[in-house]
């Protein structure tokens, strides 16, 4: 049990070194998922499923979703290098990361 | 000056956690209140799960105050992102393995929500776990088809009854028997799915509330125009 | 026992509730029956809040919700400053509601409003740690949705601003609850006030009361956590700006003085406020001092006067209470008549010249308000400074700074609020256009002037006012009748096993 | 004294989490990335919270179970953090939405660009002369001005 927590709670935390640290913001709002996840395990380890149940639901998918549609309607879905959405794993076909690319290519760029 | 000001408050707060946590964790937690809650729970209240007992019995108003909170967000939501232009563009549509598995989806997350609603004073779970999978239906065949409009006014409708039918209970508690939110109806027989009084009942306007809250929070999300003009 | 559901306290934060969910599907029944919906619930709050006091006569009782006892369940605790802050939330609320609106917009504006109104009342009656914290939750994210009510960029940054370190103070009184639970295992207060000598007399005690202070404190605009104050003031509608300034910060201060008083009765908690209370109290003043327009210099002054609240609040014992209800009860009324100035007064101060001049009453009543604010003579601000500083000087070397700054920062106020004056009543040709020529509201213009009235009156009335609150602040340090009510004599609470 | 017990790390981790998002949230000037620092301070406060009520050897708080008399772990913390997991989620759907708005009128989550534009529109609409504004040029530009000045700034969110 022990080990389970330790080697969850450096997972965790770096997870959460991750969200502020990496660059593009898919991948912070993934490693924040991470941390959720990493946390509703804890919660199993410290005998509280229905607290665990609600993080995983919540926590990790609900607010994931709320978060990438954040960054789907404010066009910064986009990951690093790609130019317009050639990309496979930018969903709205490059429609949003194109419109606003041309206006603020710094991210992309940098 | 402001960076430095912040600088200074966030080494401060840190000290101040790290200083917490080499006192901490030393010597147990006296359970005071629980262990009482622990002893009386079965007869008070009649739930086989204790979190829940506590969620919708000892601590109801609290889960009020959180409906509140919820709907309060949706509300304050709908009032920022709530003028959408007629005939804004909407994201294109998926392709069809998604909205086919959008639709298998739909009634399968619709059933394993209300189940969880309801058994909610039985197992893990409860009337905020249901809820949010009965949202994440709803919210699965919006994703999947972007062109798929919510009925916010018949989801307005829902949970404002739901959230009315919470409080209503209470009321029904307070009028009868002298304070709010009072477990009524009788216990049941601990472990059946018709037991522990009102709580189920509770439970359910909690489940309807919060899915027809998260639901109709994630539209006005992704209903909002689909890029900038 | 027919009678008293009537009187319940659970319904002043119950029936803003159920209107605000019923509003929705009223108003698609009906518009007009939508429209008197909110007022009608804020009428029947004061009845009942009113009704309570009188048959109470000041008596405090305590009300366990869902008839558990009081350590289990949640408990709300009736007292006289209890009633006294409940019954202020719908009566400001009614001052400033938006009658005039309609349509879907004015419908969510009315939800909002009521669910503010609910957990402001919650703020003041609860008597459960949790729950004050969910309550000052709702008060929150209702506030989030009303500042940004303008739909302007600016009013959204300021909002998201005022989101983020509002959530952030929320996490940090979440971490204090936790230390607390962790020490004590309970969170009723008169539960926690019992067990506090032996608890929480100690560095981690002093640092949940920090974490808690800070927290609580983002609504109180205390020093560290007030940088959202002067934007969001700046671009929500005055109404909304004077609510939250006058009336939720005021909440969100009792909350902090119940937890001192009860919880951590110690030196160094009172200390750490004064001196946090102090720092804000010059910042908020020298900020007011350089402001350039009339609602962000009304803003920082706010700051600078709720320093001063938590300042007197610091102090210990009967005249410290006293001091410093005299102190927000008075800022309560200037301030939100100064705000429903404001929602005709938007502009730079440069813009509005002469306007003392044109609008006679208007001008008038800032002059009034200006002279209470800065302390003069037969005014209710001199006293409530006297009070401040006399209570001051009965202590150590810190009060005495706190001192001397309150006469520094009385002589900055008494300089920009002059400094205004002076542009008022300037004998000004064509006075730029703009300020008269917005939408005043129905409600607002009326407010100032009653607001006056109330100044006025409680300068003639003076020595009742001042014995009224004398009363309250003695039953609100009597920390013994306050575990008494919640756990009455017959079924002691259980001792702490450890 | 520090021993590896259970406890022990749960505490270093759920101090951790919350050090390490108020630090994000303080030194970072990206709203979004702001905004995940404090879902990730969020969570570790849950857990703090959670850790208040564990006891070791004891068994979940459901009745049926474990054998009968077997203590089991105290069930306030747990209902307090289902509630506090709720809000959490509200306030940052709420915050989502104001952050698209925010994106919209000005084109930038960068918290300091935004802080200009602000004050500089609040000056303005208070008519406040451009020169004794601290902030040069404010005015309502809906967008900043060119993608060449964009670019010079560091953006995504890093300070």
């Amino acid at each position: 049990m022990t080990w389970i927590a330790l080697i969850v709670v450096v997972l965790v935390l770096a997870a959460a070194v991750a969200v502020l640290a990496l660059d593009n913001l898919i991948g912070a709002v993934v490693a924040s998922s991470v941390v959720s996840l990493g946390v509703s395990v804890l919660f199993v380890v410290l005998l509280a499923p229905d607290v665990a149940l609600t993080e995983a639901a919540v926590g990790a998918g609900l607010s994931g979703v709320v978060l990438a549609l954040g960054l789907r309607r404010t066009g910064l879905w986009r990951l690093e290098g790609d130019r317009g959405g050639a990309h496979p794993l930018v969903p709205t076909q490059g429609q949003i990361g194109s419109a606003s690319g041309a206006r603020q290519g710094g991210q992309a760029d940098a | 000056m402001r960076n430095l000001a912040s600088l200074l408050f966030s080494l401060g707060l840190a000290f101040l956690l790290l200083a917490i946590a080499a006192q901490l964790g030393f010597g147990h937690t006296p359970m005071v209140v629980g262990s009482r809650i622990l002893a009386d729970a079965q007869s008070d209240i009649g739930a086989a799960n204790i979190v829940t007992a506590v969620v919708f019995g000892y601590r109801g108003f609290d889960t009020l105050g959180e409906l509140s909170i919820l709907f309060a967000a949706a509300t304050a939501a709908g009032l920022v992102l709530g003028h959408r232009r007629a005939g804004a563009p909407d994201d294109p549509q998926g392709g069809l393995v998604l909205s086919a598995g959008a639709d298998l989806l739909f009634p399968l997350l619709l059933l394993v929500g209300i189940y969880i609603v309801i058994h909610g004073h039985l197992t893990p779970g409860g009337g905020f776990q249901g809820g949010v999978i009965l949202a994440a239906a709803f919210f699965v065949s919006v994703i999947a088809k972007p062109a798929l409009r919510l009925a916010h006014g018949a989801i307005s409708v829902i949970e404002g009854l739901a959230g009315a039918a919470f409080i209503l209970i209470g009321l029904w508690a307070l009028v009868g028997d002298g304070s709010f939110l009072k477990p009524l109806l009788g216990h049941g027989v601990l472990g059946q799915l018709v037991s522990a009084g009102t709580m189920p009942l509770l439970s359910s306007a909690v489940g309807l509330k919060v899915g027809s809250e998260l639901a109709g929070l994630l539209a006005h999300i992704s209903e909002s125009e689909a890029r900038e003009p | 026992m027919s009678v008293t559901w009537a009187m319940n306290p659970t319904l002043p934060i119950v029936l803003p509730l159920l209107g605000a969910f019923l509003l929705q599907p009223i108003a698609r029944v009906s518009a007009a029956l939508a429209r008197a919906v909110g007022p009608a619930i804020l009428i029947a709050c004061l009845w009942v809040l009113t009704e309570t006091w009188l048959a109470q006569g000041g008596r405090p009782f305590a009300v366990a919700i869902g008839g558990f006892a009081a350590p289990l369940g949640i408990v709300l605790y009736v007292d006289r400053i209890a009633l006294l802050f409940a019954a202020a939330v719908p009566t400001f609320a009614l001052l400033f509601w938006p009658w005039a609106g309609t349509g879907q917009e004015a419908t969510r504006e009315s939800a909002l409003l009521l669910l503010l109104v609910s957990s402001v009342t919650g703020l003041a009656l609860s008597g459960d740690l949790f729950n004050i914290y969910v309550f000052y939750e709702l008060a929150a994210v209702a506030s989030f949705g009303l500042v940004a009510i303008h739909a302007t960029g600016r009013a959204y940054v300021a909002t998201i601003r005022y989101l983020l370190q509002s959530a952030f103070g929320s996490l940090l009184a979440l971490v204090g609850i936790a230390i607390l639970y962790t020490k004590t295992g309970t969170l009723n207060l008169a539960h926690l006030a019992q067990l506090a000598p032996s608890t929480l007399h100690d560095p981690l005690g002093l640092a949940s009361f920090a974490l808690m202070l800070i927290g609580f404190g983002v609504k109180g605009e205390l020093f560290p956590v007030n940088t959202w104050v002067p934007e969001v003031y700046a671009t929500a509608p005055a109404r909304i700006a004077a609510l939250l300034a006058g009336l939720v910060s005021k909440l969100a201060v009792l909350v902090v003085v119940r937890l001192l008083v009860l919880v951590f009765n110690q030196p160094e908690a009172a200390q750490l406020m004064l001196v946090l209370g102090a720092v804000g109290m010059v910042s908020g003043e020298l900020s007011a001092w350089r402001a350039k327009d009339f609602p962000r210099m009304l803003a920082f002054s706010s700051i600078g006067q709720l320093g001063m609240v938590f300042i007197a609040f610091s102090l210990p014992g009967t005249t410290g209470v006293l001091a410093g209800l005299a102190v927000a009860f008075h800022h309560l009324v200037v301030k939100s008549g100064y705000f429903a100035l404001a929602a005709r007064w938007g502009g730079s101060l440069e813009s509005l010249s002469g306007l003392g001049r044109r609008s006679k009453l208007a001008g008038a009543i800032y002059v009034l308000f200006a002279l209470s604010l800065i302390g003069v003579p037969p005014l209710p601000g001199f006293w409530t400074k006297l009070i401040v500083l006399v209570a001051l000087a009965q202590h150590g070397s810190l009060e005495l700074v706190a001192m001397a700054a309150i006469l520094v920062v009385t002589a900055i106020e008494a300089n920009y609020l002059f400094r205004l004056a002076v542009v008022l009543y300037r004998k000004d040709k064509a006075a730029p256009a703009g300020p008269e020529a917005r939408a005043p509201g129905l409600g607002v213009g009326l407010v100032a002037p009653l607001l006056a009235l109330v100044l006025l009156a409680a300068t003639i009335a003076i020595v009742p006012v001042t014995e009224g609150l004398r009363k309250v602040a003695a039953q609100t340090v009597d920390v013994a009748s306050y575990v008494r009510t919640v756990f009455p004599p017959v079924s002691l609470p259980l001792a702490q096993k450890d | 004294m520090m021993s590896l017990s259970l406890e022990a790390i749960l505490y270093t981790g759920a101090i951790g989490l919350v050090v390490i998002g108020a630090l994000g949230l303080v030194l970072s000037h990206h709203l979004f990335r702001m905004l995940l620092s404090l879902a990730v301070a969020e969570a570790g406060g849950n857990l703090l919270v959670v850790l208040a009520g564990y006891r070791g050897g004891a068994i979940a708080p459901i009745l049926g179970y474990g054998a009968p008399g077997t203590p089991m772990v105290d069930p306030i913390p747990q209902a307090l953090v289902l509630t506090a997991i709720v809000i959490g989620v509200g306030v940052q759907a709420l915050a989502v939405a104001v952050l698209v708005r925010v994106y919209r009128a000005y084109g930038t989550l960068d918290l300091r660009d935004l802080v200009e534009h602000m004050q500089g529109d609040i000056a303005k609409a208070a008519g406040i002369p451009r020169s004794t504004s601290t902030h040069a040029p404010g005015g309502e530009r809906p967008l900043p001005p060119v993608p060449a000045l964009v670019r010079h700034q560091p953006r995504g969110g890093r300070s």
